[in-house]
Order: structure tokens, then sequence, then C-alpha cells
């Protein structure tokens, strides 16, 4: 058993768990013709199955059953505040599989040339509000106060030793819903992941229905014909955000290093985190002088790297594999939507690249804590 | 938002004696006199609204603040021996004061590994933490044990009789690059 | 007199003046207009049409999780009001008047059924969200609501945050020191922020650690007294506030927008 | 648009509205940020700023003047412009040098960044190796890997450090060239410091020396909503932490922001400034960061009391000095009293209030001249015998016992002191019961007349005899006027007849009314009583003050005959009332009546015979009056006092304070209520009428004000107020009052001991006291002329000796046994060392006092060791007869060489006397230990040839040659070595009786030139 500990806490690691994750992704939530082949081929539509949500299902307690038995598995998944986590991580599997489910069902039925389920019931087959509705919220409020009581007498809330300002415990975490941006922090300095990228997922979300046109499939779950916009959703929601707040709760131990569930949080554990500026990878690696006094010198391959990325690759991708997406947008909302996907993107760029050759910026400006 | 406010509210006034003069008769508006009437009323209530938030704004930040001062006074700059460190405000202040050639620095006490106290060492030229052994250059370089960054910076100035300010609430860590601020270290 | 009328006392009171004055002559709804009149003639049920399609009843399509974020708001003013019976915001009380809902308070469980509560509104806004997204309801005529949604999510996670410092323990103030550093390194407006620097005038920086976002929010340059009040009348009035009339708003589009979205 | 079906209004008229309401609303919106913008603390600290860049100007202008005047300044200009000349020729190389820096820092980062990388995944390595060991996992050949780079790390370690090394060389050469230009620069820096000082202190607050930038910002910073960043006018403050502010339910840090408006209180060179701006006096002592009492730690308000987060002038509570002040300030700052705050400022007169909460052991305070009168005033005049005051607790009563009022003196006497005190010694401590402003009505008059000879009846009859031998010397006067004169009671008494006009009070001039005036004894005292007081003092009453001078029969004889040969004529004629029988009836009536209802009292009166009426009446009034609170009085024993404890006074709630009917014309605060009632303490029993004059409250005798009046003067009032308002119930934590180590205490003991006791009256420590002297110059006129009276030196020669160091002078079980011991040290002297009755306890505290303030703790030291065989004993011989010592010291029996005028200590005491270590420093300097002493340094050979010095001084002191602490230990060891008589009071008595003391009465220059 303690192999099976033991794989869990290397594939538990970042640059796996996250590789891992990247390339399954789109083989599940496919977003063009070519992964949904392979999608049906290897039988991943079996995913959204009745079956497969019992057994996943009990395939997740009986992992968190188990784990419990680890000391260390327990102490942090027991931690008050991070209880709510697991609970998100059952609710989350169960109604993105919930709202699947009827997506695929719905689309069977629009393929066949059928209605959608929710169609069945056609405008004037209304229903009163009295009694069924209020009914049914009211038991649903009962369900949901009896749960939060329960819950309430079960677990204690939180309450450490008194504030110490002086004393930062290790690690100091924010709030669990904010440990994503925290888990940004890793890879982009504060302005990026603190203010920046928050920033623009409210305006990106607030923008999806003013990017969205595509007026099918508006009041029912369906998957196929809104098959992008749910992929990149997907992506960002499960990937970006709650895997990364999944990382930040359980995998970051002392000193913001990874450790496994069920790794001992030690204290001296060490990664090595020497990490390196494009500036000093041209100016000294390659070019082996010194870096030069000016700074626009200094960073101009950053900025040049930075501009083409923004500037130069979306008018590109427009011509090219995006064409369609370009005609149907028009330019400003394409405009929007892929500055947005590219800074979105801009994140496991970072990582890879942080992974893979320790850089560390691509601009460092740190005179005008400009560093990206 | 002012400047705005100014630039803003002139065309309207100037353009109003015009639209009095005509004569408007009973139930007959004047397009113009209505437009500069109108927006002048806007703008007044714009600009208005625009000082009620300019007040929320500036209520938010209060004219004196009640936080323990982190400053002290360190005496002058000759108090300093070159190429020596000053353990006086250690115990005080947690506050390291050292002298090179080119200048002076202040360096926090507290250990980057788990926030001991080392001492410092003359005969070794070296900081060494009795906790876990971690050793610091006089600069404030780790060099040697388990800490894992140099000792950090603190602000550190001439106030206008010349002597010393060490500011605590400003930190500088070698590692971010903030070792260059100009107020990390004091020419002198 | 129960004998001649052979009617229940309910019965009988719901016919008193009092009764169908306070209920607009509701009694319990026994017909389809009674039905219909029931939600129409009241306050809180008129947040609803009279009508609806059969989908929105269904649990599996709609998940109740919008009307469970809103019922848990309202457990959460309810238990907070509440807590602020015993909850002094300053440095010398917080902490210990905690504890002593723990300790001591009759039902200071109050505090539990606040702090889980609030975690759970976050996770329910969220999954309401995803439902929202999934079902595509937010096509028009439904893109405004959506963008109050949003607004209201955010609002939901504010609202989180600045009741995560009350306790004022290590955990809270930490979590909160992470989480208000990010705004000393707003663009121009956090001091440690880019651009900050450039905003100078000789000598004189315009943007300081005295005068940047954070210290707007924390009220001083450290986590102090300040931050402690300033977070909660953000959390007890400001954001409440503000929350509830974005909700107004919310459920009013909801309504005017057409009602549940149903496919076309 | 043109249809304007369903609407009242014109559309026009409505925007028309519209538009003016908002552009009034804007307008308000306007005076909002105005109203909020112009603080009146604003004007202060603009205009103070006009003020500091004046000052600094000006002494910019000085320095810089002082500065061009400097040769060594031009002298320096010039060689560095020489040297940079010659640096130009070098330049290439410094050039070079550069660019080899360049390169070599680009290595060294490159260097730097392989040696971090390799030692992070070394780090790494080592951890999993470690881990490994451990068994936790770890790869297998962690440890193999960690050999394999630990290697690499080490190779880049030796790389970085040869970089460095290489960097250090070429730096080094750099230096060297640049080696002359530095220094010339670093001297010329040091040279030009507080020039450039002030010029950068300059460019901070004058906009005229700021760059154009700052000169913008300077405008901008201060600008309306974003004067929030970093104002140059703001708000300051100091938070202090530990004093608290009384807020009834709980204390809070005081905030003071007083330097808000007096923005130059800390700041040196303002102290001619007007107010706000003027420089808080004593910087040094108080206020200044460095000072006992910084600003950061004690504020403002801790002291001077007030509003402290005042920002406005009203706010925060200021008080006026006088009405004059308050009217000025009504004028021209709008002030009224601050009625919202219990604890407003105090006015400047009373300021050192502030002063007693936290010093409140000390005895005189330093710096605090009003205070420490106010406390020498309430001690003497005994405020605290019927005014519970917790510092005083521990002091007998402060009048003299009454015990055996018969045997010393007789009724009429009595009757007619306590009527009216200073009718008999005009400066007397004993106050006023009567003829007070609500007690003389004729009917008032003749009912205290009664009441007078009630109490008189009272005291005699409960007066048990004083038994003393029976002394029957005649005493002669003149003798007794001359010892009077020269044996130091002058340093407790006054002879005095006539009120002093010009009588300033003082600290050091109530020392001399430390016993009572002695004049006109002879109406006031028999004999016999007298003489038995003058030889033991203790014997008639133990707890008194006055202690035994050891005076022989003939001495008090010659005393008692020349004080009581002062009669006060007017006195004795002034007529005793008969008992009215019918008055003193009403008096005892008042006091049955408390008890007995009206037909018992009246049964009892009848019961009484008159001298029964008397006693009991005398009993009650003496009750009533207090008279046992100061006194001793037969049947009062243990009674409490009967006056308001004042132990908090000065934070009773000024609604405690009782005004009567004096609505404007005592201004309603409590320093002068305090005042009023100090001055004039049946004040609130009077009406004052518009004319001036008063009408008298309707009360019941027994509920009349029964506070007697002291005849004050202002200063002692305003002194006495100064402390009532120090009397407060503030706590103050340890962290904010001196530190009590034990020296501290011991000091505090035991100057409150010394003023208790008077020591100061004759003897000076630290040039304080020493108010005998003025008797010894009398005495020296009489004796030895009025040039010889003037003369200072001799004056100080023939007082009571100084106590400068007098703990490291002298052994200090010698002084305890000399204390209960007394005899005689300085033969020449007539004043005497007089004997008390203290106790072991209270002589060690003086003791300890003495060796603390000298900073001794020891009380146990090795004897001084010596040998008579030793170079040093023998070279001490030399050196006492080269110095001649003998002129003017006993040598054991034998007699100085010159005449008893500068007799000075039998040495043969010095080894049981003083210590050796003082020996030495007094040796040194004597002027500096003792200034004005008659003893020179001893002569001793420091700078001459050996040789000369093994000729004329001997082999012996020659080899102490070069070490002079060492030569002076020679005297000594001669000293300890010296054997003979110790007392020579018989040899000194007989000399002088025979030959005088010589006093040189011409030629007064000549002898002073010769002998000193």
């Amino acid at each position: 058993m303690d192999s099976f500990k033991e794989i869990v806490n290397y594939i538990s690691n970042p640059t796996i768990l996250f590789t891992t994750v990247v390339l399954v992704f789109p083989f599940i939530f496919p977003p063009s013709d070519w992964f949904e082949k392979w999608h049906r081929r290897l039988g991943l539509h079996h995913l959204w199955g009745t079956k497969f949500i019992v057994i996943a299902m009990l395939g997740m307690v009986a992992f968190f059953m188990y784990g419990l038995g680890d000391y260390n598995f327990q102490k942090i998944v027991l931690k008050p505040d991070n209880v709510p986590i697991s609970g998100l991580i059952f609710l989350v599997a169960f109604f993105t599989w919930l709202a699947m489910n009827q997506a695929y069902k719905n689309d069977e039925r629009l393929n066949a040339g059928e209605k959608p389920n929710e169609y069945f019931e056609a405008p004037n087959d209304k229903v009163l509000v009295w009694p069924d509705l209020v009914y049914v919220e009211l038991i649903s409020l009962i369900i949901a106060s009896a749960f939060l009581l329960v819950w309430s007498i079960g677990l204690p809330a939180p309450i450490e030793e008194p504030a110490n300002p002086t004393e930062s415990p290790n690690p100091a975490k924010a709030p669990w819903y904010f440990l994503g941006l925290q888990e940004m922090l890793v890879y982009f300095d504060p302005w990026m992941a603190g203010v920046v990228i928050p920033s623009l997922i409210l305006v990106g979300l607030m923008a999806i229905p003013y990017i969205d046109r595509n007026p099918e499939n508006s009041g029912f779950f369906s998957y196929n014909r809104r098959r992008l916009a749910i992929s990149v959703f997907m992506f960002g929601w499960l990937v970006l955000w709650l895997m990364l707040i999944i990382v930040g709760t359980f995998l970051r131990g002392p000193n913001w290093n990874i450790f496994g569930p069920f790794e001992y949080w030690d204290i001296h554990k060490l990664e090595a985190l020497t990490n390196i500026n494009v500036s000093e990878i041209i100016y000294i690696k390659w070019l082996n002088k010194g870096l030069p006094d000016s700074i626009i010198i200094r960073e101009i391959w950053g900025i040049s790297i930075l501009l083409g990325y923004f500037l130069i690759l979306p008018p590109l991708l427009a011509k090219t594999f995006l064409k369609d997406m370009y005609a149907r947008l028009g330019s400003v909302r394409y405009s929007v939507f892929i500055v947005l996907i590219l800074i979105a993107i801009t994140l496991p760029i970072k990582m890879y690249l942080r992974w893979m050759f320790n850089l560390k910026y691509i601009i460092a400006i740190p005179e005008y804590f400009f560093n990206f | 938002m002012l400047e705005g406010k100014k630039t803003a509210t002139k065309p309207p006034v100037r353009k109003a004696p015009a639209a009095l003069g005509e004569t408007v008769k009973d139930n007959e508006v004047s397009r113009r006199s209505f437009f500069s009437w109108l927006s002048l009323g806007w703008i007044g209530f714009v600009a208005s609204t625009g000082g009620f938030f300019t007040m929320m704004l500036r209520f938010f930040f209060p004219n004196v603040l009640f936080e323990p001062v982190q400053t002290f006074r360190a005496g002058y700059p000759d108090d300093y021996i070159i190429g020596e460190v000053d353990t006086k405000w250690k115990d005080k202040y947690g506050v390291w004061i050292i002298r090179n050639r080119e200048g002076i620095y202040a360096l926090s006490t507290v250990c980057t590994h788990l926030g001991c106290t080392p001492n410092w060492l003359a005969s070794a030229r070296k900081f060494k933490c009795p906790c876990h052994g971690s050793g610091f250059k006089s600069t404030g370089i780790n060099f040697e044990g388990p800490a894992p960054r140099p000792l950090e910076r603190y602000r550190i100035v001439l106030a206008d009789d010349g002597e010393i300010i060490v500011d605590k609430t400003q930190k500088y860590q070698q590692e971010k690059g903030q070792w260059s601020d100009p107020e990390a270290f004091l020419r002198v | 007199m129960a004998e001649q009328t052979k009617k229940s006392f309910l019965e009988k009171a719901a016919e008193s003046q009092v009764w169908k004055s306070i209920f607009r002559g509701g009694g319990v709804p026994r017909n389809r207009r009674q039905r219909m009149m029931s939600v129409l003639n009241s306050v809180f049920l008129h947040l609803h049409p009279v009508r609806l399609p059969k989908h929105a009843v269904k649990l599996k399509f709609t998940w109740c999780m919008g009307g469970l974020s809103f019922f848990i708001f309202l457990i959460l003013t309810i238990s907070g009001i509440l807590l602020m019976f015993y909850y002094r915001p300053t440095i010398e009380y917080a902490y210990t008047d905690i504890i002593d809902l723990a300790e001591q308070v009759p039902f200071g469980i109050m505090r539990e059924l606040h702090r889980w509560g609030a975690h759970a509104m976050v996770i329910t806004v969220w999954l309401h969200m995803f439902r929202v997204f999934m079902t595509g309801s937010y096509k028009p005529p439904r893109e405004f609501n959506w963008t109050v949604g949003v607004i209201l999510l955010l609002l939901t996670l504010m609202l989180s945050f600045t009741g995560y410092l009350l306790p004022w323990d290590q955990l809270a103030i930490w979590a909160i020191t992470v989480g208000s550093n990010m705004a000393r390194a707003a663009p121009f407006l956090g001091h440690e922020g880019p651009g900050a620097s450039l905003l100078a005038i000789g000598d004189i920086n315009f943007i300081t650690m005295a005068s940047d976002a954070r210290f707007a929010l924390i009220g001083g340059r450290f986590m102090g007294e300040a931050a402690l009040l300033r977070f909660y009348v953000l959390h007890c009035i400001g954001l409440p506030f503000i929350i509830m009339i974005f909700m107004s708003i919310h459920f009013w589009r909801v309504r005017k927008d057409g009602g549940i979205s149903t496919p076309v | 648009m043109a249809d304007n079906q369903e609407r009242h209004y014109n559309i026009l008229k409505l925007n028309r509205a519209f538009a003016i309401s908002s552009l009034v609303f804007f307008a308000v919106w306007i005076l909002v940020f105005v109203y909020d913008f112009q603080r009146p603390w604003k004007k202060y600290q603009i205009e103070f700023r006009k003020l500091e860049i004046e000052k600094i100007r000006q002494d910019l202008y000085a320095e810089s003047a002082a500065l061009e005047k400097n040769s060594n300044y031009n002298q320096l200009v010039e060689e560095l412009s020489a040297a940079e000349k010659k640096l130009t020729v070098r330049q290439n190389e410094l050039d070079e040098i550069v660019q080899q820096l360049e390169i070599l820092d680009a290595e060294l980062y490159k260097n730097n960044q392989l040696y971090q990388f390799a030692k992070a995944d070394l780090d790494v390595l080592k951890y999993e190796y470690e881990k490994s060991q451990f068994g936790h996992g770890g790869s297998e050949n962690a440890g193999e890997e960690y050999g394999g780079l630990n290697i690499h790390v080490n190779k880049y370690y030796l790389d970085v450090q040869e970089t460095e090394s290489r960097i250090e060389t070429v730096k080094s050469q750099e230096r060297k060239i640049r080696k002359y230009i530095d220094e010339a620069k670093n001297s010329l820096t040091t040279l030009t410091r507080e020039n450039s000082l002030l010029k950068r202190r300059l460019t901070k607050v004058d906009p005229e020396a700021m760059s154009f930038a700052n000169k913008i910002g300077n405008i901008v910073r201060d600008l309306p909503v974003i004067d929030f960043i970093d104002p140059y006018y703001e708000v300051k403050q100091v938070v202090v932490k530990g004093l608290e502010e009384d807020l009834i339910y709980m204390g809070m840090p005081k905030v003071d922001r007083c330097m808000t408006c007096h923005v130059g209180i800390d700041k040196a060179g303002f102290e001619d400034a007007p107010q706000p701006y003027k420089t808080h006096p004593k910087l040094d002592f108080i206020v200044g960061p460095s000072s006992a009492h910084p600003l950061s730690e004690f504020g403002c308000t801790s002291c001077h009391a007030g509003r402290g987060r005042g920002t406005r002038f009203y706010t925060t509570a200021h008080s006026p000095n006088d009405q004059e002040t308050a009217h000025r300030w009504e004028k021209e700052l709008g002030w009224e009293p601050m009625h919202y705050w219990e604890n407003p400022m105090l006015p400047k007169r009373y300021t050192e209030a502030g002063c007693y909460k936290c010093h409140s052991g000390n005895m005189p305070l330093k710096e605090a001249e009003t205070l420490s009168l106010g406390l020498s005033v309430f001690e003497k005049a005994g405020c605290y015998a019927c005014h519970q005051v917790d510092r005083w607790n521990d002091l007998p009563k402060p009048g003299p016992s009454l015990y055996h009022l018969a045997s010393k003196t007789n009724k009429d006497w009595t009757y007619k002191w306590i009527f009216e005190p200073r009718s008999f010694r005009h400066n007397t401590w004993m106050p006023h019961f009567f003829k007070k402003g609500n007690n003389s009505d004729p009917e008032d008059l003749k009912r205290t007349e009664q009441e007078v000879l009630a109490m008189t009846e009272y005291l005699f009859s409960t007066a048990t005899p004083y038994k003393t031998a029976n002394v029957d010397y005649a005493g002669d006067q003149e003798k007794g006027r001359v010892l009077v004169n020269s044996l130091g009671c002058k340093g407790c008494h006054q002879i005095q007849p006539e009120p002093d006009s010009e009588y300033d009070p003082s600290v050091d001039a109530i020392r001399t009314e430390q016993g009572p005036n002695l004049i006109s004894l002879g109406s006031k005292v028999n004999r016999q009583w007298l003489l038995g007081w003058l030889k033991n003092p203790y014997s008639y009453h133990p707890d008194t003050k006055m202690p035994n001078l050891r005076l022989s029969d003939q001495e008090a004889a010659d005393i008692a005959a020349y004080l009581l040969a002062d009669k006060n004529k007017t006195f004795d004629q002034l007529a005793v009332p008969s008992v009215n029988e019918s008055i003193v009836d009403r008096i005892s009536a008042d006091f049955l009546s408390q008890l007995l209802r009206q037909d018992q009292v009246a049964r009892r009166l009848e019961d009484m015979e008159i001298s029964e009426k008397l006693n009991y009446a005398g009993e009650k009034l003496i009750g009533n009056y207090g008279c046992y609170s100061c006194h001793n009085i037969a049947g009062f024993e243990g009674k409490k006092p009967i006056g308001t404890s004042l132990n908090v006074e000065g934070s009773k709630l000024i609604s405690k304070l009782d005004f009567a009917f004096w609505h404007d014309e005592i201004p309603h605060t409590k320093w002068d209520w305090f005042y009023a009632k100090v001055d004039k303490p049946e004040t609130f029993d009077l009406i004052p009428n518009d004319d001036g004059t008063y009408a008298v409250k309707e009360l019941p005798s027994l509920d009349k004000s029964r506070m007697p009046h002291y005849g004050l003067t202002d200063k002692e009032i305003d002194a006495l107020v100064t402390l009532i308002m120090g009397l407060v119930k503030d706590e103050i934590p340890e962290s904010k009052l001196p530190e009590k180590t034990p020296a501290y205490l011991a000091v505090t003991k035991g100057e409150r001991f010394i003023h208790t006791n008077n020591c100061l009256g004759c003897h000076k420590i630290d040039g304080e006291g020493g108010a005998i002297w003025t008797a010894t110059a009398a005495w020296l006129g009489e004796v030895a002329g009025s040039e010889n009276s003037e003369d200072i030196s001799l004056v100080q020669s023939f007082s009571p000796p100084l106590l400068n160091t007098e703990g490291r002078k002298v052994q200090p079980d010698w002084l305890l046994d000399w204390f209960q011991n007394v005899s005689m040290i300085r033969p020449h002297l007539q004043v005497r060392m007089p004997s008390y009755d203290f106790t072991h306890q209270e002589w060690n505290g003086v003791i300890d006092y003495f060796q603390s303030k000298d900073g001794l703790s020891l009380t146990y030291e090795n004897p001084h060791s010596f040998s008579q065989a030793s170079n040093s004993y023998l070279a001490g011989q030399k050196v006492q007869e080269e110095g001649a010592c003998i002129n003017c010291h006993f040598y054991g029996a034998m007699k100085p060489r010159q005449d008893a005028l500068t007799w000075a200590p039998n040495l043969v005491l010095t080894k049981e006397r003083l210590r050796p270590d003082w020996l030495i420093e007094w040796f040194n300097n004597p002027q500096s230990v003792m200034p004005g002493t008659k003893m020179p340094a001893p002569y001793i050979p420091v700078d001459e040839p050996i040789n000369d010095v093994i000729e004329y001084w001997g082999t012996e002191v020659a080899t102490f040659v070069g070490d002079t602490t060492a030569m002076l230990y020679t005297l000594v060891d001669w000293m300890w070595g010296l054997e003979g008589v110790e007392d020579v009071s018989a040899i000194v008595k007989a000399h002088i009786e025979s030959q005088g003391y010589g006093f040189i009465t011409e030629d007064e220059d000549e002898w002073e030139d010769e002998e000193w």
C-alpha cells in the first residue's frame, strides 16, 4: 500500500499532474471534430453514463476513506477550512457528470431530429408555482438548513492562536477560494496574479454572453453544438481554477513547496528555486557579458517576445486556424476573445517555461516593479 | 476629475444668454435653450456626484495613523566604523548596522530559515545562526547552512539633521533584486 | 359554537377580518385561482411568476443552486446579525469574543453556521454559475443578468473574504495579509505595483505605503486595528447593502427576461 | 415633443430648476471641500515654516561666512583641485580599470549564478540523501549524486572567490590612484558637514531652494483631496503608550496633538519665537529626544493636562494664566473655558503640578521650584496634620506638644496667642482660627472670645507638670547673644522682630523657619522651662525636631537670659476678657444638643459648675477646631484629623467643589477654588456684593468653615495650589517612573529626611542649603570686624562643613558612631553639630543616602594596610613635613603652628574617619571637591629632575616620582601611622580662651596672598 501512496505522491507533482490533465482534457471535453473522434474511439463518452458516476463516486469515497487512514492526508483534509473543498470535489464531479449526462442525452435527441428533453413541456404546458415550486423550495431549504446545522455541530469552526503580525505561519495561505490566485503567484508577480488576472477573469466572465453569440442551445443542456465554448470554459473552470485551488490547498506545504497528499510536511524540504530571466539567459549565458545598464536594451528581447505574442499572434491565428471564428465574431469580439485567451494561456506557458528552463521573468524590470 | 469639471462647465454658460434671448412662447421649447439648461443641470449634477465620490474616497485615508513607530534614529554615520558590524541595536530594534567602504546598510536580525536570531562572529566575520547553523556574510548573503535566502535589509536614509534613520516598514530582499534600491543602502 | 358551525378553529381564523387583512383573503389554496392568487398576493412568493415551464421545477435541471445561494444568504444574514450582538471588532476583544462564542454563549453554534454557510454559499454560487453556463442561459436576452450574476459572485467572494479576518487569529490575519498584499502590487495604485514609482513629482512619491490601494483597504500600513474595523464595516454593512441591491436587480431581471430559460 | 399631453410643468422650467439646483448643489460641495481643507492648525504650520526657513537661512549664512574665513577650508579646496588635475593625467588608467571591472563584474555574475544554481541543486540532493538515510523514501543513489555534485559546487565556489579577489585587486588599484583625491574629499566633507546639512534642511522646507520638480511637488502635496499622500502640513501626534487618559469606564492611551500647532516645541533655536512656535524650555531636561522625558515617551498632556486630541485652540482646553490673558484669548482666539473636559490644561503657574504624579517621593524636585516650595510649605504649615496625604503619614505632629503647657507659659498668654497668634509673632506658622471673615461680627467675637477661654481652660486643667532640674546659674545676656549667633541656632531659628517687607518665600528661606522666630520670649515662657528645654528638648517633647546642642548649664543660662530679655509690650497689654457664663452655656449647649434633647441639655447645664462647663466646651471646641491635629493634647490621642484627605484632591471632579455664591468673581476652575480656599478659607461662607464687600452666609457657629488662615504670600499659595493640583489619582506604570534602584530609593529617602530635619539649614550639599551662613557672617562681624564678615571664604570656614562627596569621604561605621556620639573634628568651629535622637535605622538611612548619592554601595571595606618601614610611609613623612600640614592640623596633642583661625581637623582622627580613595581625590584638587575650602593641595614633586628630588626630598620620595597617586598615597600611609590624642577639645578651649582666633583685621590682601 505504501507504494500506492508513493505513486499518488509522485503524480501529485504539478508537472506530472498538470501535464496529464492538459493532455487528457481535450479528449474528455473535445473541442473539435478530431478530438471528438478520438473521444468516441477511446470510449470516453461512457464517462457520462450512469454507471460511471456510481463507480467514480464509490472510487472517490474509497480513496478518501483510505486516505483518512493516513496521518498526513487526514491532517490536511480534515483541517476545518479545507473540508468544504473536499465537498467541492465531490459536488463538482457529480454536477459535471449531471450536466454532461443530460447534455449528451439531449445531443442524441437533437441528432435524431427530436427536441431536447426540456422541450417536452410545450410553452403552454406550464405548471403553477403553488405548490410545486414553492414546496420544492421549502424542502430544499429544510434539507439545506439541516445539512448546515449538522455540519456546524460536527465540525467546530477554527480558532487558532491570536493574531501575531510578526510571526507568520509557514505556509501562510489565503482563503481557499483565492488559492488559485496564490498558486499563480509562483509563476507571476503579484500585480499579474493578484490584480490583472483576477480582473480579467471577471471581465472575461462578464464578456461571455457578448462573445459567445451562438444563438442555439439556450435553455437546455447540450454539448455538441457548443463544444468549443464549453471546452474552453471547462478548461478554465476545472483546470485553471479548481485544480489550482486543490493544489494550493492540499499540496502546498511549508515554504510553499509541493507535498504529495500522503507526504509529511517536512519544513526542511528543499526545492531548487534558482531561476533566471530572459535577459540573463541572453546576455550572460549566450553573449557572455554583463547585463547592459539601460533597462530598454536589457529587456528588449523580452519585450519583443511579448509584443509578438500579443500583437502578431492574433492576426496570424485569424488568418489560419481561427479563420472561421474570426469571420463569425468580427474583429472587435475576436480581439477581445483572443487577448483573453492568450493571457489565460500565458499561465500554462509560464508554468512550463519555469519547469523546463527555470525561467523566471520574460521581462524583468524590478526597478519599476514591472516583471512579467 | 476636477479639470474635467472646469473645462466642461464653460461652454454651456456662454450659450445660455443666447438661449434666453430668444422669446420662448408658451409651450414651445427652443431646442438650444433646452439643451443648454439641461446639460448645465447634468454637468452640475455629475460634478456634484463626483464631489461625493471624491469625498468617499478621501474619507478612507485618515489624516493621522495610530501605528507603532517602526523607525528609529541610529546616530550619525561617523558613529560607525568602516568594515565593522555594529550590534548595538540588535536587542532593541532587531537590526545590525554595517558600514563598508561605500556606505551603510541595515540588516534584519531574523534568520531566513526559521526566524531565529543569528550572532555576529567578529573573528570569523560571519553571522552564525545558533539554531540550525545557517551562515551569512557581513553583506547578509547566505553561504552555509539551511537558510534559503539572504537576510533582509531595511530602509536606511539620512534625516534632515544628518542622523541615520532606519525604517523597518520597508524591507529589501536580495533575491528580488531589491538591494539595488537607493534607500536600501546609504551612501556616505 | 364549534358544534354549530362545524368549522375548525383554523378555518374560522382564516375567515376573520384580521387574517383576511393580513393575507389578502388567502386561505389554503384549493383551486387554480387560489393557487395563482397565493403567489400573486404574497410579497415573498411574488418573487416567482405564477406559472412556470415544467423543467423549471425539476431539480435535475435547475440543481436549485440559485435558490440555495439566496437561502444561505438569508441564513448568513440572520446568524450574522446574531453574532454582532457578541462580537466587538477591536483588536482587544475580537479574538476573545470568538472564543466566548464557542465556550459560553448560548447557541454559539451560530458562528459555525455562519462560517460553514459562507463556504457553502461560495460553492453554491459557483455551481449556479456552472449550471447557467451549461444550459446556455446567458444568451439573449439574459446577457446583462449574467453580468449581474458575475458581480454577485464577486460580492460573495468579497463578503467571505472580509469575514475571514474577523476572528483575528493567525489563520485570519495571515489569510488576509496574503490576500490584501495583492493590492499593493496593483499597477499604478499599489506602492509595489508597476508604474507606481512613476507617479512622483521631485522627491515626493504619490503612491506610498500610506496612500495606495492596500492602505485604503486595510486602513493602515500594517494589518491592524483599522483593518479589522474596515473589514467589519464592509462585511456587516457595506457589502451586504451592495449585494442586496444587485440581488434585487438579478431576481427582477430573471422575471423580466422571461423567467427561467427554456429551449426555443 | 410637440404635444405636451399628460404634462403639468413646462419642461423648460424644470430644466432650469434642475440646472440651478444642481449648480447650487455643486457650489455646496465646493464649500464642503473648502471647509474640510481649512483646518485652523494649518496657518500655524505655514507661519512656523516661514520662521524655520528664516532661521536655517541665517544659520547657513553664518556657517558659510565662517567657512570662508576658515583657512583650512580654502587650503583643502585648493588641494582638491590640484589632486583632480593630477588625476586627469592618469585618466587612461582609470578608464581601463573601469573596463576591467565591467568584465569582471559580468564574470562574477555568471560564476555566482552557476554556483547558486548548483548549490540549490546540491541542497535538494542533500535533503533527498538525508531523507533516504532516514528511511523516508528519496532516491537510493542520492548519496552518490550528492557527492558528485558537491565537487562541482566547490569548484564553482572557488571560481566565485577567485573572481572576487581579482575584483578586489583591481579596486585597490583604483583606490591607490584616487587616494589623494579621496582623502582631500573626505576631509572637505567633514569640514563642510554642518554646511551641507543646513543646505539639505533648507531644500526640504524652502521652496526657493528646491529643484523645479520639487517646487511643483511642494505645491501639489498639499492640495485638497490628495493631501493625504505626503502632505507637508499635517496633523502631528504622539501616542503615549502606558500613560492613560481616564475615561471613567476605562483608560485609553494618551494621544497628544499639541505639536500640530506648537511645531517648534522640540526644535532648538526658537526660544524667542512667539507662541505657539516657541521651543520648550530646558530641552535637555524635558521634551528633547535625549532628555529624561522625551516627547515621544511622555507626550504633553501627561504633565500639562488638557485635551490632547484637540487640534483647535478651544478644543484643546487651554487655560489662561491670569484674567488678562483670558480676555486677550477671548478677543483674539475666540477662547472660552472648555467645560466638557475634567482636566483642562494647567495654567502656566501651576504647570509643575504635573511633575508630582511621578515624583511624589522626592524633596526637593529638581527643576520644579514652585512644586518644591509647595511641598515645603505644606509640610511646614502642617497642612498634612488635618488633611491626610500619604506622603506625610509618618511625620509627627507639626506643632509643639501641649501636654505640659502649664509649666511653659501662662493662661493669659495662651488665650491671646490662640485668639490672634500673629499679634504676638508676625510670621508664625500657627494660623488664625478667629477674626476671620466669617466669625468677626460683634456677636461672633463675643462668642469666640469665650471659646478661646474655654479651650485655654481645658489645656491648663489637663496639663501635667514638666520636671526639670533646678538650675540656678545667673545668665549673661551678652554672652547669650553671642552664643545664639555662633552655636548654630540660626540654622533653624530667626530672631526677626519686624516683618521683612522683601520676604521672598523659597525652599531655602523656609529653612530658617524650621523653629519659631525667637522674639518676645520674655512675654511667653518661664525661665525654668526654657532652661530645661534648652538643655534637652527631648525631655519636654520626645517628637520635637529641636536637637540637643549639649549646652553646659552656664551656656543654657546665658542663652535663656538673652532670649527672655525680649518682651512684647503691646501684646502684654492686650486684655483678656472675663468668663461670660451665658455664652459658655450656649457653646456647651451647641455641643450637648448634638447628643441630647433640648430639655436634657438644660438639665445638664444646670448640673454643671462654670469650670466644668468651660472644660467641657474647651474639650469639644479643641475637637471641633482640630487643634489636636497639630498639637499633642491630653484626651485626644489617636483621634483622626478633621480635614478632607487630599490624596487625590487634584483629580476631584469640579462639580464636587462648591463655589457657593461666587459666580463671576472667581473663575470656576479647580485651581481658582483651591487658591481662594487657601488664601481665605472662609471665602465660600461669604456672599460677594457688587461693591466688593461681602455678606456672611447664615450659618450656625459650628457649621462655619473652620479652616484657619495662614497669612501666606501669593507665591506660597500658588505653590500650594500647584501641589494640590498634583495630588492626582493617575496610575503611572513603572516604565514611566524613575527606575527604582536601591541607590535611587536611598537618595530619595535621604533627601526627604534631610529636608524634614533641616540639615541644609546649616550644611551645604552641592551648593544647596547653608542658611546659617548669614548668622556666621554676623557673628564674624562682631568678633572680628566687618572686613572679615564680608570674606566669604572665612564665613565658609566658620560655618558647618560642606557635605559634598560625604559618601565617598567618610568611613560609614565611623560616621554612625560619630552621629550618635558627636565629638570635635574642626577645632576652630564655634558652631556645634547637635545630638539628635534618631534611631540606628534613621542614621543608616542618612549614611546610605550619602553613599548612594556618591555611587557607592559597599558597606564593608578592607582596612587600609601600611607599614611604618615601607618607603611609602617614610616618603609620606617627608611630604607632610614639606607640606607643613602641622601649620593647620593637629597631630594629636601637637597644636598647629598657625593661629586658631586656620585650624583644621586632628590628623590622628583620619585613619578612623576618612576613606583613602577619597583622600587621594581630595589631595588632587581640594577646590573641586569642596569649593571655597581653605585646604591647599599638598605640594609634591612632579616634574622636577629626579636628582633634585633625591637631593631635596630624599630617595624614598623619589621612588614615587611619576606616579602622582602613589605619591599621594604616601601621605595616607603616613596618616594611618600617626598616633596620638584624639580629643583635643580641652586644648582648643584653653587656646581660644587665652589667645583668641588671631583674626587679621588689617591688610587683608597680604594675608590672603601669603597664606593661600
